[in-house]
């Protein structure tokens, strides 16, 4: 069984000190340690940003792809392999703005992997611009008289796209995190966790969630109903929601794809005889 | 033996399809031939057109002229009136007869009465066509027989194929009967070893991508690429091919690059504007050294441009996509067989040196058919070069270990004592981001460590085909599907007695530069491209200084006809 | 005032006889006319696919563009020149696959513009792929064994996306559509309207949904309500809405940009002085 | 007099701006001033540095080696060890003493209690960097005065500037009383007609933008280009310029051709990767003939790379990118004046010429601060080519009429009479898509007849500027940023009494061949260029045959250093 210490790697950390993002490492570590799962059967797939580095930092296969692309990615290396669990970690750059075409998709197809954005409402790595997330007002690098486009809102998007594991966590709440992320480790289907990850160089939020957040288990919610969630989404002022907001099993992407062999691609033979397919052309 | 036969009519009249049947009809009886289509980008209304050159000689590209129109519309009856050889027939219909009458003096009218036969015979009206190349058939005495074998295997449902070669039946009969007499060309099949086979570039390269052991296919429809990805639709899920079509082009690079990652062979194909779309990931297979083959089918540009038509005009595009420099294959197949071949070549060579391959055809190539001899798969092999699976032996795994050759042992997610750390960000040799300038210099030098063992390993693949005449003062070079209309053009140059030599690049990156000297120094040299700059030209002076004298171009979106050549070499001989 | 006939062009028509598309030119056409548009002042901006040749066949300002990217340009051309109407038709291989990215951001900036899906359920163009609407289970060219992912919801997406008019019109209801593009432009701020247009070719769906349709305007519809109109997207079996879903009003995105001038950017002039610019850098 | 200075810090310490504010004082006492930084991309904790090199000279580039090193922490005292001159001075807080023994036989230690001053000062930690640069100013005996103005003018609220100046002001005296007389090298103001101004390539270019009028930005941030996009969101509005950040840059470019078709001047900006997401749109911009500029700041590739380092790696992609062929500018200025001028100059060419416009700089240029007279605003021209606004005076408006010089009257939507009908698909004179073959000949003939033009006007820009002795044997060859260390080099060789030459091609695209030809023929050629495998000299071959036979290359994403280039050509030459 992995400990924590056997997930470290030897890469500096250059996150700033006291960044959300450390709290998304260690609850993710925490799952694979719980969960008891392999660090060579597990990969984690990052984007472009702070959040990239994530990667670096955790002793299991990774992909360090380009800012945007993680669901793609993810989603083949899946279908390639099977039995490999597959984390997705976006920043919200990555996921809301240049990679937002990709949401839609990976959730109705129901890839099996698990999606984690980091959503601490700024371009972090370049210096603090305007995200979908930032709110209306702030001042931001790009736009110094403040934001004017109002946010998306992940979670109802992510039900709209019928997402059919979708949730919210906090950097600032590491056990319920860790809940999080076992919970969308086990479920089968893509599994969405939207993680509101104070920023503390150009947008520190925990302060301001602290006061607001509270866990939807705590008040007995029941995840099963769309239209209910999708209500619940737009609570957002006083009393900000964390948890499972909706969760359904369906097919995978993989349970539908016509001629999935009986065992993961990466195992199937190179060699296949063609003679057959080579008669019907004669 | 040789003839050259146009069927044309309204789009959504099933031409394309009744050209392939009447050419597959011809490929059985043993005959070279070469059938392309000639549409522009809409589904109905507008002209569409097949044409089969076919020949008891081997020929590679169609002709510019035609012994046979066969007309499905008013329109196809005079829009070749300038094409027409000189003991040419058209096939009409009577309704049309007053457009036909016109023509009397320029071919032998050969009415049909299509129409009324369909109705007779119960049939759809769009059913004509069975019977236009019956007629065709039997003006030429073929054997009718054959050309219902290629009917009934053409059309899945038997009952279809059926009605389809009665149809057939009743227009060879009349043709025969009325008309071919008066015709000179007679065809006849051929007694010839080995079955032959009958399919489009796009199908070749489909084809060589599953006996490469490819598993895994992602691709987003695009002109004139999307018949690879119904080829491998269809065939693929039962061979344990994965085949999806995702959102974008975007996403279907990178799911190749992940699936490749995940350690299966992988491929996507699109057309230039989708090729833009993937050369930001194209850099990231680069950089995490992640082996996949993009195969890319070019249309005329720039931009939408001219989606059905073809064109050459990528090449430096696609030698230079991405920022920043790495080393890549690209590999330019010249006609249906080579790009079976070199699309397995192209997945041994990306999974041996860890870089991008891709495959550089065109509209004209992806989507004519051609007749070849059936492939030989028995002597197969597949490189998966420094792949390790299983369980890693060595002490400490480094995805990017620097090595001689700048190629490092590739382990695959879930190797035991294996953690795979793969970055598109610059890394150690561990995989972690790094932005020391030793680090950088080290890794940038090993990527391109591969250049050198990449042209060696190329200089023994044939890179560049020498043609023609081995001493020829003037030599034509092209590259791709060019290929085909200079071997025909060769052959009629010969048969004049004028000899030129033809060196036909496959390989564009890395550049064959020995080849090109070897055979180039010294001599005359004229290029043959679907382009208006001549890229190719470009590209010779930058590798070897050497300069082109003369230029075959053409950028109307048609493919250069053999006959252009000829023009353009006698035009340079005197 | 404009007639239909000098809306004609000289352009020859390729669509399939019995196409869709040709009800939703006459709707623009009529709109246009009913609405007492200039030809000049109207741009039309077109996608790549059979609904991109629109801008052949309608004489107005038009801009045939690229694959998806209908959005960003007609944004642009509206911020550039807001005395101009600006309608973008995208299909829905151009708006919901390729192109789905930049949905979410045109609604919530809430551009003034009209966007209108093709909704074909087809690559009509390329000859009859899948699209991200085509239902589970048809026989495509690139799914010969059926479609295996499940279909996206436009209307459910577009409410979450915050757009400010979300509509679904049918080209079988020629009146209706033209009554609905009139009120997406006159709407003030994004208006989308997913049309349900037949491809006689590749998914004949005149009769299905012929069968089914049903107008919200006809039940007394309250287009108010958000969490109503989510309820009601997913409303799609024996009776299929069409109609206005959801409208409410909130400021455009230019009116929220800082500094835009008193008049379009097209009006001002080029030159500038910049010299209390320039003695900053000293 | 000439110095140079390193700050050096964490990440998070200010040190871009201590050295900025430093750097600002010595311009405002007329020096010549080149400052540029090296950080890693990460935003808190890694080492971050601002070189300063000044002269009472004129001066190009940064130098290599330091006369003071200003250390605000303790790795910055080591870090520099050999890049020490004889007569180096470094300023560390006590609390770093041990590291600064150490060094005690290769330096003047100038020790600050930066970390006791502060707190005396009740100040925030991270000010110490002001007592630090008023360490550096004492050292050299600057006027502390000016720094005085240069740090009020740099900090937005006055009450932060007068601490900072306090601050400064102690670790001024400290330095002047007790260690000037130590140190050799003294900065004194010049007196100088004319004001500098200090700003950097991005600055420049955003300037040059306001300058030409453009009403219209959109750009996704990526470094090294966001600075633009940052200086544009906060000065734009005032002008009355829309500047917005949109969901990509494929969202950023097409809203930027929107713009344009609807009449305004409109530019995005981005480096390698987001360029490569734009390559698709680039080919619009080009078919449907709507003016556009990108500007590129290139970074080390390939992919990710390492994003905070410079590169000259995308030229051959920027010349290729996108399918199909078309004619584009792609202009390369050398320093922030070039930046100004020649930005303004891509906005008129694009709009004359209905043509993509190209600025490739990179992040040496991009983010290096220089000092520059003030730009001279008196003299702009705007030129907006064949446009048509108001109403059409024509009879039938067509957007592509065809025209002698290719370049067709252009209208936008709202002009009265006249409908404006653009297409990415290949079309007719009035902006119906056609496939047509002869249309498409007659099209592509048309845009590609601007050429011809374009390299006329060119010809009139000095697209290539020769630099040095004009009969030197051997001659430099470099564009875009590359000029600053050449010219510096230029000036050591001469002072040894060496005498090159240096061709500073600014235009790529279309190719400067006719002022290659007439400076490099029959010279020796000498390559400097940030890359691999020297992209200039693979251009320059193809364009003129003409061979590089040396080259100064270098890939580890550091800029070039005057005296490599110096040690070449003294190996060269020997
Ligand atoms: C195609 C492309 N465009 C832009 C960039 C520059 N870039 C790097 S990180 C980043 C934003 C990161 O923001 P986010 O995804 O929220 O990550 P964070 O740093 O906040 O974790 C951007 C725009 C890039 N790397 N690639
Ligand atoms: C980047 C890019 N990828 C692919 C294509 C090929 N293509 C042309 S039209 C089309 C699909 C059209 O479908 P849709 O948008 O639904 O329009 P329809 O034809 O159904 O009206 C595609 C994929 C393209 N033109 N550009
Ligand atoms: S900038 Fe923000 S997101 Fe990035 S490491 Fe620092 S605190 Fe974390
Ligand atoms: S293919 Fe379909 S969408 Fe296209 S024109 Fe024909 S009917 Fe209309
Ligand atoms: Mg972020
Ligand atoms: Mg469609």
């Amino acid at each position: 069984m992995v400990t924590m210490n056997q997930l470290n790697t030897k890469a500096r950390n250059t996150w700033c000190p006291g960044c959300g993002n450390f709290a998304i490492l260690t609850a993710l570590k925490k799952a694979i340690v719980e969960l008891d799962l392999k660090p060579e059967n597990v990969v984690v797939v990052t984007g472009i940003g702070c959040h990239g580095k994530l990667g670096d930092y955790i002793n299991v296969n990774s992909f360090h792809v380009i800012h945007g692309r993680v669901l793609p990615v993810a989603s083949a290396i899946k279908l390639a392999n099977y039995e490999l669990t597959v984390i997705g970690h976006a920043g919200d750059g990555d996921a809301y703005a240049i990679g937002l075409g990709h949401l839609p998709h990976a959730a109705r197809r129901n890839v099996d992997i698990v999606y984690i954005v980091h959503n601490n409402m700024t371009f972090g790595l370049t210096t603090g611009q305007v995200t979908p997330t930032t709110p209306r007002g702030l001042k931001t690098r790009s736009t110094p008289y403040g934001v004017f486009e109002d946010p998306i809102n992940p979670i109802a998007l992510a039900l709209a796209c019928d997402a059919t594991f979708v949730a919210r966590g906090f950097a600032g709440d590491l056990n319920h995190l860790t809940y999080l992320i076992k919970e969308a480790i086990k479920h089968r289907g893509f599994a969405f966790i939207d993680v509101l990850q104070p920023c503390v160089t150009f947008y520190n939020t925990y302060q301001f969630f602290r006061e607001r957040t509270y866990r939807l288990e705590d008040e007995g919610w029941d995840p099963t109903n769309k239209v209910e969630a999708f209500k619940k989404a737009y609570e957002w002022g006083d009393r900000i929601p964390i948890g499972i907001f909706y969760r359904i099993e369906k097919p995978t992407f993989r349970d539908s794809i016509p001629g999935y062999p009986k065992q993961p691609l990466v195992k199937e033979d190179l060699k296949i005889d063609l003679t057959d397919l080579l008669n019907l052309l004669t | 033996m040789d003839i050259s036969i146009i069927i044309g009519g309204e789009a959504g009249a099933g031409v394309m399809r009744s050209g392939y049947i009447l050419a597959r009809a011809l490929v059985r009886g043993g005959l070279s031939v070469f059938g392309t289509n000639d549409y522009p980008s809409l589904i109905r209304g507008g002209h569409n057109a097949y044409m089969i050159h076919a020949s008891d000689k081997r020929i590679h590209a169609h002709r510019e002229n035609f012994d046979i129109v066969v007309a499905l519309n008013a329109e196809t009856i005079t829009r070749y009136v300038d094409q027409l050889t000189e003991n040419a027939a058209i096939i009409y219909d009577p309704k049309d007869r007053s457009y036909a009458e016109k023509l009397s003096d320029k071919a032998l009218l050969v009415e049909i009465p299509m129409m009324d036969i369909v109705k007779e015979e119960k049939a759809k009206p769009v059913m004509m066509n069975s019977v236009a190349i019956g007629a065709a058939a039997g003006l030429t005495e073929y054997d009718y027989e054959i050309l219902k074998s290629s009917i009934l295997d053409s059309f899945p449902k038997p009952e279809v194929g059926e009605i389809n070669a009665r149809l057939a039946k009743r227009g060879y009969d009349i043709a025969l009967e009325e008309y071919s007499s008066k015709f000179k060309i007679k065809v006849a099949p051929l007694e010839k070893d080995g079955k032959q086979i009958y399919l489009t570039g796009n199908e070749a390269v489909a084809l060589g991508a599953m006996q490469a052991g490819m598993k895994f296919y992602a691709a987003y429809p695009m002109t004139p690429a999307s018949p690879i990805l119904h080829f491998l639709a269809l065939h693929g899920p039962k061979y344990g091919i994965v085949v999806v079509q995702p959102e974008s082009e975007i996403a279907a690079i990178n799911m190749v690059i992940g699936a490749a990652y995940a350690g299966v062979r992988a491929m996507t194909a699109t057309s230039g504007g989708g090729f833009s779309l993937m050369t930001e990931a194209l850099g990231l297979a680069a950089m995490s050294e992640t082996p996949i083959v993009v195969a890319i089918a070019q249309r005329v540009g720039p931009s939408t441009g001219m989606p059905t038509y073809t064109a050459q005009t990528d090449l430096m595009f696609v030698l230079n996509a991405s920022q920043g420099e790495f080393p890549r294959f690209v590999i330019a197949p010249g006609d249906v067989k080579e790009c079976f071949y070199r699309t397995i070549e192209a997945f041994n060579l990306a999974e041996k040196f860890q870089v991008p391959a891709i495959i550089l055809i065109d509209k004209y190539l992806a989507e004519s058919h051609m007749s070849t001899e059936i492939f030989d798969t028995s002597n197969i092999k597949i490189d998966r070069g420094e792949l390790i699976t299983g369980e890693y032996k060595g002490k400490e795994y480094r995805r990017y270990e620097v090595t001689e050759t700048g190629v490092s042992p590739r382990a695959i997610p879930s190797t035991r004592n294996a953690i795979v750390k793969a970055n598109s960000s610059e890394h150690t040799e561990y995989g972690y981001a790094s932005s020391n300038a030793l680090n950088a210099v080290k890794m940038q030098e090993k990527r391109f460590r591969k250049l050198k063992y990449m042209i060696m390993e190329m200089d023994k693949l044939n890179p560049a085909i020498y043609y023609g005449d081995p001493q020829a003062e003037l030599v034509l070079i092209g590259w791709g599907s060019i290929k085909c209309p200079v071997l025909d053009a060769l052959e009629i140059l010969k048969s004049m007695d004028i000899s030129v030599g033809f060196l036909h690049f496959i390989y564009l990156s890395p550049f064959p530069v020995k080849y090109a000297l070897k055979y180039l120094k010294d001599r005359k040299i004229m290029l043959v491209e679907n382009t208006y700059t001549g890229q190719l030209a470009n590209l010779l002076k930058m590798h070897t200084g050497l300069t082109v004298d003369y230029k075959v171009l053409r950028y109307d979106g048609r493919p250069i006809n053999p006959s252009q050549i000829v023009e353009k070499v006698f035009e340079v001989i005197r």
